[in-house]
């Protein structure tokens, strides 16, 4: 599969001022560890800092004309995030990362036990069920733990099949399901899951479906009302957007009914010391000062990969992941842990080497310049379904090139080498 | 390249060749550290006779630095007093905490100032010392059941 | 009282760009709402771009030369946050604002229901209370209203005096007390409260404090250790640094027995699909990727403050409103919310106008270029108490000037004057 | 000096003269309304003959614009049909709504028309919304009972 317009790789490149530095006494930065964190082009940094020295002031509490400046400013951030993931601005809340977002959803539904008749469809009890899968990132499943510990649900979950797909034949989702959880794409194996028929199951019981988007979203075109999910979350920093801003998507009547996690100012309609009562969403979910200046600087990211358009930058990604999976497999003693194909996946690679711990692999990497991630990347449960207590990951983004993958690849060479086991 | 600095002969000739390596049977006491951040793992239990340390076993999941690190441990504190191998623990520490500003001193720590070059790679002291907390936790474990 | 050393403030203002922008056709903006949110210097923005240019990176989560440089930049940023409040680097957790920092002492509390025997100190229950005061902003009051209805717990609070004092002869302390909660610096009427004095009636009755410091730390100096509180919270948005950043601070012993609020990634410390145990703090209390260039941004503001000194900053800003209640008193049918002379106060003078309601006061202001706060302040109770729906209120910060305190007495005086009431 | 435009002499003469002020007896609905960014309040009640908007009365507790609106408004639809007044409303809320965009028709708002200067302060929009907001609550109140 090759790139139906090849990227003007070179041009965008420019545009990330990290991407000329060198490391480790001169070598030039490969950085291939977008999927933890992405870097971010000057138009996001610039879009911030003019949102600073022009409009900066207290969004939807000021009457002043810059209060009214950074008010639309951070709206039409909401509004060009929406469109970007299919969505209308009032179902889409800004937290401070994808984490908070997936607590938002896990407290609303503990707080329902006190809600009142409104928010009767959240409460869940003993006897109840969540169901996850057991490649969740930690931040898919630590809440829905702590959900079914503060309620008296149970967590149950999918296994994983050899090759790191979702195992439908075993059969997890019941009558007694109220929640179905997901990651879209496997931020260890890459693969994407199947979003269709899960929803199609979770349907037919009457369970909610949270889909943990922080992997897709930055890499793909993504419509959450096409996908037919009932909340979705990602973050800003995996997007070549700012750190301290996450998104939760939520269908409209879903927010209208589920109460609120943080509370606190902007996210009240009257209140008394003895009572207080809600906002309309997305407002009930966003107490205290938001974070105005992410929101622009997350808007400017979005419009950037817009620009380069979201098919193209999915392509170019999967072929550096072909290029990786290719070189990889082509070095003795390198196991791919993840779909070996590009069916239904996306661009992380992780891999083991035979007689190297990941953490040496990494090492040898960097002292060549090569950014990767080593350890568990947070999905600790999927290493031990795998057998390893680590691995080495690399991920992609807009920014890298063929050169890199190769420089990836004969780093882990030089690593076998290095340790002896070539 | 700079990765022999981190990697010094030493090192890896530990690694290759660990002392101390799988569990033995009879032990006083036993602990059990991970490293949250990548997953590793080590077990590690120590006999003591009296004051004395008179031997450190231990089964060790984890990157070249962590096995070499309790293969060299075994070899400092096996034979000394407990109040000795916790000095050459603090010098350790100390040095692999330092960032390269504290030299090491060989007559406390023998084939440890190998480490020396790791203390300049924050990311990997933990695991340099993995091995070294989990052998504080097993004295002060067998302080305690002795007490 | 004269500031010891009077304050460059022109060499300050050069700072901060947006000072210098005019509004509403071509007036200078004269901005007197930074205690709803302060402006920026270019050394704080200049932080965020050059560790984005040089150094981003997922922090305490990669063996890479750069992500081990981010992480030296947040752990930086933390022990010269921590340093500035009279803190040690590990009572220091990062949240998203202020609001958050609130709630997550709330929801510990409520987790530590199931949270086992080392958090039992924390558990409320029927018959328990929370006491508050009447005049807190409600990101320090709806929190606790949840808590109590979480937990079958009271809520409590102080009256507030006709001076805009907590009103200490009305004990409301007691055996059943488990929290007191209060503001160090009122928002709305400037008023210090008594942090020692409840502070004692607390520890007499073994109950935690928790103290609101957003609008204490940015402008006098604070040292947590001490007034000897348990708890604070604080916002970097309004001490000249980043949205998107709070602070909790947390006596050790506390935090290290304090159940975890957000879970998710980089909190754990080992995670199976059957049940999860926790770092310690400040770690634990961190969960998902955190906001690595606003903690840097925030430490650069710490930096710049400290750098004019603390007290110079209260001193300056204790002039202003010296003058500023001067100006203000002198125009008749104005009456100042809160205590009218400078003992025990900060900056922030609230008023209203007889005749004129605040948000047509403030639009006058705004028409003259003078952006101030008009409303509830997040205080709504607060206003009730007064018998006011709103007030006008004017904060100031190191970057203001006596002849901006002018221009807000004449915009009154010409508010008067348009309405027909002076 | 901008002012003028958002306090036209329209709005300051309903302001200081509102048409409607003063909860009156009886009444078909009642409507409490409140801007949550203020604190500003409405009470505001309909009497019905029919389809026929035959009475207003409110007690409004916030600033010049939207005391002046709820007199206006008390102005536009009383002796309207709910239909009408729906119109009316519409109207007044497209225009408010636009940010100046949108050209007022006096023979639809009359003197609404002079709260198209308000437009362009979109933080005083809901100020001259608030009392439209409680009139439609209150006739969908009515409806609700009617039915
Ligand atoms: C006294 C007080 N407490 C709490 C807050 C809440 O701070 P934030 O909105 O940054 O969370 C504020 C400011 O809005 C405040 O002034
Ligand atoms: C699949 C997945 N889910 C959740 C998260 C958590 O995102 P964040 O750390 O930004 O909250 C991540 C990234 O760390 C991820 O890759």
């Amino acid at each position: 599969m090759k790139p139906a317009v090849a990227l003007d790789v070179a041009k965008i490149r420019a545009d990330f001022p990290v991407l000329h530095r060198t490391v480790r006494g001169g070598r030039p930065l490969v950085y291939l560890d977008s999927g933890a964190t992405a870097q971010r082009p000057r138009q996001v940094v610039d879009a911030e800092r003019s949102f600073l020295e022009q409009h900066n002031a207290a969004v939807h509490r000021g009457a002043h004309q810059l209060s009214e400046e950074a008010t639309d400013a951070y709206e039409s951030a909401r509004a060009r995030i929406a469109a970007f993931v299919g969505a209308l601005p009032e179902q889409i809340v800004f937290t401070k990362n994808a984490t908070e977002a997936l607590n938002l959803v896990a407290y609303g539904m503990s707080n329902a036990a006190t809600a009142g008749e409104d928010a009767a469809r959240f409460v869940l009890g003993p006897g109840d069920e969540v169901v996850i899968t057991e490649l969740e990132h930690h931040s898919n499943l630590v809440p829905w733990q702590e959900l079914c510990k503060r309620t008296g649900a149970t967590l149950r979950w999918f296994p994983i099949t050899d090759d790191g797909r979702i195992d439908l034949s075993q059969e997890r989702i019941t009558e007694r399901t109220k929640v179905v959880a997901f990651a879209h794409q496997s931020n260890v194996l890459g693969s994407i899951a199947p979003v269709q028929e899960l929803v199609r199951r979770a349907r037919e019981v009457g369970a909610l479906v949270v889909l943990d988007a922080c992997q897709s979203v930055p890499h793909m075109p993504v419509d959450f009302a096409a996908l037919d999910v009932d909340f979705a979350a990602f973050s800003g920093h995996k997007m070549l957007g700012p750190t301290g801003i996450g998104v939760l998507y939520g269908r409209s009547e879903l927010l209208a009914a589920l109460p609120p996690f943080l509370t606190g100012g902007s996210m009240i309609e009257l209140v008394r010391m003895e009572e207080t009562t809600f906002a309309p969403p997305p407002q009930r979910f966003e107490a205290g000062t938001p974070m105005s200046s992410q929101a622009v600087g997350l808007a400017a990211a979005v419009d950037y990969l817009s620009g380069i358009g979201m098919d193209a930058v999915h392509a170019h990604e999967l072929e550096l992941t072909r290029l990786a999976l290719e070189g990889l497999s082509e070095l003795p003693g390198v196991r791919i842990i993840g779909p070996s194909d590009l069916t239904d996946r996306g661009g992380a690679v992780s891999f083991v080497v035979d007689g190297i711990h990941a953490h040496d692999v990494g090492q040898v990497l960097d002292d060549r310049g090569v950014a990767i991630r080593v350890g568990h990347h947070c999905a600790w449960p999927l290493h031990r379904r795998f057998g390893v207590a680590a691995t080495a990951r690399a991920t992609f983004a807009v920014y890298n090139t063929p050169e890199e993958v190769t420089a990836l690849v004969e780093g882990v060479r030089a690593a076998q080498e290095f340790f002896g086991v070539a | 390249m700079q990765l022999e600095q981190m990697y010094q002969e030493i090192i890896l000739d530990h690694y290759r060749n660990p002392h101390g390596s799988g569990l033995k049977e009879p032990y006083d006491a036993e602990s059990f550290q991970i490293n949250p951040t990548c997953g590793d793992e080590i077990t590690l239990r120590v006999r003591l006779d009296g004051e004395t340390v008179t031997d450190v076993s231990h089964e060790t999941l984890g990157c070249s630095i962590s096995q070499a690190s309790a293969s060299v441990l075994t070899d400092l504190v096996v034979g000394r007093s407990v109040g000795e191998a916790m000095k050459v623990l603090q010098a350790f520490q100390e040095m692999t905490q330092s960032r390269g500003t504290v030299e090491p001193d060989e007559d406390v720590l023998g084939d440890g100032v190998a480490f020396a070059g790791v203390a300049k790679y924050p990311a990997r002291v933990k695991c340099a010392l993995l091995s070294w907390m989990a052998f504080k936790d097993a004295i002060s474990r067998s302080q305690e059941g002795a007490a």
